[in-house]
């Protein structure tokens, strides 16, 4: 354990963490008017996830991640108001309205890109990791999955890989409880998912997800780990995702009270008392709230006001 | 006569077989306590039970393992793989395996299982999930590939592909999964017969699912410019009904093709060639393809709008083709 | 361990691996008389893990392999001159002459295929494990592979699903110490392959591949496992390739001495020591082994005799 | 001028690229101390070390992966898949991933990355080792597809593949590794442009790779008959050089075109489909494609050799155009 920052730089991860939960819940408020196109995966309770594990990263470090990437994405710092636009198809957003929700990317902050077939990205981040290395940047590749996606044959074939070359790579298995509308256990027949390291001699984790400080130092140790040349870690990070898979998802198949317990462990509920207990006056941390809200309006507001792009630019990106 | 959607096109046929035949298993991701990420395979798990309606992991590869094995064994597997796009994390067991096993055994494993994947862009699902991949399938012998466009052929092309010996790929249409039809008694349809859908002299248009939807009503427009066209559903694009196509441009002498994916390595492509080789004579003007974009399917609306062959384009297609 | 069969079983193992022996090597004579197509992977070394496990099934059972699958297609029981006559492309051969060294088939005696794309049989087998399980045939799935397929994501999603649904399914790796031309500690950051049945939760075995006896117990073991509902066992058979990869590979990576400290393991030897000692007599042995020379040169000269296959049959058997 | 063969221009690429540009790399399965199964990257390793070329598992996921990535860090990744037919088992990556990534982050990331592959029946192989599956890539916008058949094409095209900002796929040809020819000075190829191997004025026959050996050598044959055939090599089947193929059948009026493939959905089809839409009215007669097999690949040479048009039966194709 590398022990937790300063203050200030936590209640910046509660004020990442309230950006991230103020912009799904508009999103999901866009569905409603129908301003979302096809479909859109929300991480309302993974925050601790996305906020603690990228703030553990330097300057050049790379980060990809799912479908469900809003958080992460915005955790590396991509502008509220441009993911926005992103997800309504505007010219301003993110990829230009390419993308949407499913492929957010934004490399200007090292946002290598959100893919949405499954397991896709876990090589991919392998290779990000090799391009660093060679090219001598000491950067480590971060790379978010679900607990589902350890099932399928692109995470073996690329934790095997990273092993194998001692590639700076985090693995983070944000370990949802649910792939789709089944549960883990029917999909999986072990429990912890970061045993699975084992099958490579990989370094491993399983950490309490929702606890911010937990992850930041879990990925901070991995992130030092391998930009040391100590190679890949696998690290689960257990959590849940208050709403259903993805937009047309009422998440009947939850056992009653499933949610109702989780929302007592919310990653925002969590650190709020942690900070409080460090000190900080409950007066700093309802600030810090009511302005994560009126920075999310306000973006939000910006990006509604874009246009959509022009038609001809669907000819533009295909080639250089 | 009654009225049902294209999905409960497919969820009948579904149950239809499984009830008729022990040997028909259904198994995918969410396939059976949910009903299927579309809603195709609701009510099989309750009816059928669960050795033979199975949820699987995300795992594309032993699905369609699973599915290749266990017909050799003598069931008549139904797989899923949700959208048609992901066909590519098991590409190696639908073209390397499926279609070949038969063959380089010498005859002696028959492989009756069917594959069904859905198809489609004009959603808003972006590059990944929108893709009409049917193509990507053409090049490999020993696939039969049927993309029904209308609820009854739904029904019947996939109650036709689960009896069929051989392995079949079904490709649905996302964007057709609500359209509706009256339909009477529910059939089997043949495998490698097109269907004539609207007839007309002036020229052939040979359209495929939601192509052939926008085909019919830009033909039904332009019947008022007084262009009477001839719409073809191929229904399935391997084997693809070349005779058909050919009797009705004996007649037209007139042919344009519209398909939703791009023109290069497509059943198009290939249709047109084919009846250029074998007839060209008939034509009174080119052939002609009208195909989605060369470029990977974007997100916004004011972009995916203009990728897809919209009515109004096929209709300058039909008018372009018959002033030839 | 449920003990070793009757003498006169362990006898017909001998008979087996004699056969097999000289089936390869009269094989590796095709190749310089330029009589089989393509590539072909002998298997000269490895025959104590096709015979060891074959023997361990029962009539009803399936196996499947690889393109280094003659031995274990010869021990499932195919007839040696038509297995001889498919390598030659003959009519008579067991495909027909369509599948050739790689694709060795012989469905009457349960042998489901031979599979030349690496890791793609695995998820097969799990079906034809599903498949006999529905049709209440009490069949178990036997499947060989490699050490370099541990690698490739098939086997990962196989062992998974095999796993998750207790599938009656026999994974047996062939550990040869090598991939193609690569040493297995160069691609593979763990010793013990046996050791990845642990990701799902798998009951596992690491043995001597060539100690036919071993192999036999350890197979009817999880045979029998398998068929009573316990599921899927990952068995890695330690064992040696006495040539080279393919026909083009002098196999000049190996270190100095292995080969021949492998050969003084050779599985014959071992099986005819242990004879020996449960008091065979020496001229049986010599006997078994003359007669399996006898029998190898016989079937060759009858699939050489055959004529290849009409052209015409080319166009067959791509549809039913 | 100097005698190469087939590999020896590949090979020279690879050593060329690395020794001007420390971006490029080299990864796959024995690539490195091996020297590649088909020794196209021999002495690589020696020569530029074991940070710049990687042997990798047997897992082909990772491998186009790991290219995908570090190109988007910006190094020039080669990764070698085997045996072309093995492209299915990373068909996500190569199809969903590689051609996608610049477009669906609207410019963001660009992929210089090359994957080479061994295409080619003719040798024994049987169906899992001996398919020529560009055609699989072909409905993938985003995707540039070069197929050399001579050793300098071979060198020329790979470097431009090195070169080019996107991703290509090069189809090398096993049944072509040891073809020679008199070469001059090696240089780049551009990707797109087909090459007028021959000229004559009865025909134009377009053919790749092993193809394109075969029919020159029955163009060789048919001239003693008087019939004169221009002989062209498409090189890059994506993009397809359209215009340089028309402005031959503006002279010869005729069409062949021979491929090693099957016909639905492959580059031949599309080609055909193309001029016959563009230039309906140039044909005397009409254009022709002439195929492998609609089967799987059989192992037996009785087989096998009947699988794959032979020059006899492309002179009789070509005999049967001319007269047409
Ligand atoms: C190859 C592939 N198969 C199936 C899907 C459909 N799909 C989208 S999300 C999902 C569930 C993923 O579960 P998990 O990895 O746990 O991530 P979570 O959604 O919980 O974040 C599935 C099956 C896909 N996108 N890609
Ligand atoms: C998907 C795929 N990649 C690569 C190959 C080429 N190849 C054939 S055999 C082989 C090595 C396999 O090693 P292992 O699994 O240890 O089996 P062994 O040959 O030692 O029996 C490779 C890489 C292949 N056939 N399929
Ligand atoms: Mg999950
Ligand atoms: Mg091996």
């Amino acid at each position: 354990m590398s022990g937790l920052p300063e203050v200030e730089e936590q209640l910046d991860w509660l004020r990442s963490m309230h950006l991230i939960r103020g912009f799904e819940d508009e999103v999901n408020a866009f569905f409603a008017k129908g301003l979302v196109r096809g479909s859109t995966h929300l991480c309302q309770g993974q925050e601790a996830v996305s906020v603690g594990a990228c703030r553990a990263l330097a300057e050049q470090d790379t980060m990809t991640c799912t479908y469900r990437g809003h958080g992460a994405v915005l955790a590396k710092g991509a502008p509220l108001d441009r993911t926005f636009a992103e997800i309504l198809g505007r010219a301003g957003g993110l990829c230009g309205g390419k993308g949407g929700s499913m492929h957010l990317t934004d490399t200007s902050v090292g946002a290598f890109g959100s893919f949405a077939v499954i397991g896709a990205h876990l090589p991919i981040a392998n290779g990000l990791a090799l391009g660093g290395r060679l090219l001598g940047r000491d950067s480590v590749s971060l790379c978010f999955f679900g607990d589902g996606t350890a099932n399928i044959g692109a995470f073996h074939e690329a934790l095997n890989l990273a092993a194998i070359w001692k590639l700076p790579v985090v693995f983070v298995c944000e370990n949802n409880l649910y792939g789709e509308y089944t549960a883990i256990a029917k999909t999986t027949p072990i429990d912890a998912l970061a045993d699975r390291a084992d099958s490579y001699g990989m370094a491993k984790a399983r950490i309490d997800g929702n606890d911010v400080g937990v992850v930041y130092d879990t990925v901070t140790d991995a992130a030092d780990r391998a930009r040391s040349g100590g190679g890949p870690s696998l690290i689960e990070a257990m959590t849940y995702r208050h709403k259903g898979h993805s937009r047309s998802d009422p998440a009947a198949y939850r056992p009653d009270g499933e949610l109702e317990s989780w929302l007592e462990w919310d990653p925002i509920l969590l650190h709020e008392r942690a900070l409080g207990e460090q000190g900080v006056a409950e007066a700093t941390l309802g600030e810090i709230g009511t302005a994560a809200a009126a920075a999310v309006a306000t973006a939000r507001d910006r990006a509604l006001s874009w246009p959509e792009p022009d038609a001809a630019t669907r000819l533009e990106d295909v080639y250089a | 006569m009654s009225e049902i959607t294209y999905r409960e096109g497919l969820r009948r046929a579904l149950h239809d077989a499984m009830a008729e035949d022990q040997t028909v298993i259904v198994l995918g991701e969410d396939v059976a306590a949910a009903g299927g990420a579309f809603k195709v395979t609701d009510g099989l798990l309750e009816r059928f039970g669960e050795d033979r309606v199975l949820d699987t992991p995300i795992s594309e590869q032993a699905i369609i393992g699973a599915a290749i094995g266990a017909a050799a064994q003598g069931l008549r597997p139904v797989a899923e793989v949700m959208f048609a796009d992901f066909a590519a994390t098991c590409f190696d067991g639908i073209a390397n395996q499926l279609p070949k096993y038969r063959y380089m055994t010498g005859g002696q494993v028959s492989v009756p299982a069917v594959v069904r994947m859905a198809n489609g862009a004009g959603g808003g699902y972006a590059a990944q999930h929108s893709q009409s991949v049917e193509n990507w399938f053409l090049n490999v012998p020993g696939l039969k590939v049927a993309t029904p466009a209308r609820p009854a052929d739904a029904y019947g092309l996939l109650r036709a592909a689960i009896d069929d010996p051989d392995p079949v790929l079904v490709f649905e249409h996302k964007g057709l999964y609500n359209a509706k039809e009256e339909v009477g008694e529910l059939r089997r349809v043949e495998l490698g017969k097109a269907a004539v859908v609207r007839s007309g002299t002036d020229l052939t248009v040979v359209a495929s699912q939601q192509m052939l939807h926008r085909a019919l009503e830009a033909a039904a427009g332009l019947a008022a410019e007084g262009i009477e066209a001839t719409v073809i559903d191929p229904r399935t694009v391997a084997p693809l009904d070349v005779a058909t196509v050919l009797g009705s441009v004996e007649a037209t002498n007139r042919l344009l093709v519209v398909q939703e994916s791009p023109a290069a390595g497509s059943w198009g492509a290939t249709l047109v060639a084919e009846v250029s080789e074998q007839a060209f004579e008939l034509f009174d003007a080119p052939p002609r393809l009208l195909s989605g974009e060369a470029t990977p399917i974007p997100y916004a609306a004011s972009l995916e709008s203009h990728w897809l062959p919209s009515v109004e384009r096929i209709a300058d297609a039909v008018r372009a083709v018959v002033e030839f």
